[in-house]
């Protein structure tokens, strides 16, 4: 699946996007973050405090009990400061 | 006769006085053009910045504001329904969002405006970052304008 | 910096983009203007209406404005405001009335543009009369209206 | 003391303002409205639902329990329908 990243998420991360391999384990967005968190010293930074981080699947708001399978492209970001 | 909403993502700034004639043209039964414009402030806290930039999430805030505008003109009788954000780099006193709304009767417009400006602070997703003589960093959520948006939910 | 209200009676029409710029010229601590356009419909009731003519009470109209001007400058961070009534016979599709609000905040250019446009569809001394068909009358005032109004009554 | 008249008052009245000098006992506005209306046809058609009509002394709305003592100038008007 696609993953991407806004904001200071993105910044930290150093990338903007990637496709990514979960574990069939992973089954919710929260278990992703923590997955991902894993993976490196970046991803660990960006993924810090994971209650701060928003998630939408496929474009659309989910919280972090939402399942991922399925899902084309999950998208991680800091609360909204738009308008 | 039916509302269409038009919206935009765009770099470029926009003209208040052209989006306004342009939910009116050719129509009589308009009563009430609201307005809003979000204008890049000089200072934020206090503090002199030299710019924001407007980072979105192209695809999904395209579709998030069409179905809040859908909303909009769901729950008030709206005849015409702009929105306008833009993205990139802003310096102060420039324009950074519109949203502009006809209707019959006032109070709907006003209506429509206000709840499409508090979704847009708070749930659009678009990102500002800052630059000042300290540098250069995110702006935080604030959580008044959960609070404003929250008044709007159905209960 | 402190708020001026500008406020003009007048036959002729306005310019809604001219002075939402007025308001902000110069400045860069306005972070939202809010305009409300109030337009002449082409009917009213579902009945077709050929003109509007507007009658006011010359002296007392400017002062009661301004009196309600200063009131909303009062009640909430303006950074500026203007109030243009016009008078005289309007057609179809033409304005008759605008509000501009401007503020570092939008709750503040959001409110006081309401208050403002309920203060003038209630108790400002303007008389509306509409040319049909059926010749030319005087319209009623809506209870509604006053009751807008009386939301913004402190008790 | 002068007295203006507005949109229907106006018309029903036939003009626009007048100078008039009420008796000494007229102390109030709805008094005022009273004696206008009994002056002739046109004033009575004017006042003929006195509830309705709105008063100013000198720019400021009044009630019709208003003295009107010491105004220059008192307006009669239909309820307002302006903005």
């Amino acid at each position: 699946m696609k993953v991407k990243y806004f904001a200071w998420v993105r910044e930290r991360i150093g990338r903007a996007e990637e496709t990514i391999e979960p574990p069939a384990d992973i089954r919710t967005v929260g278990e992703l973050i923590d997955w991902l968190a894993g993976r490196d010293e970046a991803s660990a930074y960006a993924f810090e405090k994971p209650k701060v981080i928003r998630a939408a699947i496929d474009h659309a708001h989910v919280k972090q009990d939402a399942v991922i399978s399925g899902a084309r492209e999950i998208a991680f970001f800091p609360p909204m400061t738009g308008g | 006769m039916t509302a269409i909403a038009t919206i935009r993502i765009q770099d470029a700034d926009f003209d208040i006085a052209q989006e306004i004639a342009a939910i009116g043209k050719g129509r009589t039964d308009i009563g009430a053009v609201v307005s809003f414009s979000g204008i890049c402030r000089g200072s934020e806290n206090g503090e002199p910045i030299a710019a924001l930039t407007l980072e979105h999430y192209p695809g999904m805030a395209e579709a998030e504001i069409r179905r809040h505008a859908e909303e909009a003109m769901s729950r008030w009788p709206l005849s015409g329904l702009t929105v306008i954000h833009r993205v990139g780099r802003i310096t102060p006193g420039e324009n950074i969002v519109l949203v502009v709304t006809a209707s019959q009767h006032r109070q709907a417009a006003f209506q429509a405006a206000e709840f499409l400006m508090d979704y847009l602070k708070s749930s659009a997703p678009f990102w500002k970052r800052e630059e000042s003589a300290r540098g250069s960093s995110w702006i935080e959520a604030r959580d008044h304008d959960d609070a404003a948006a929250a008044r709007w939910t159905k209960s």
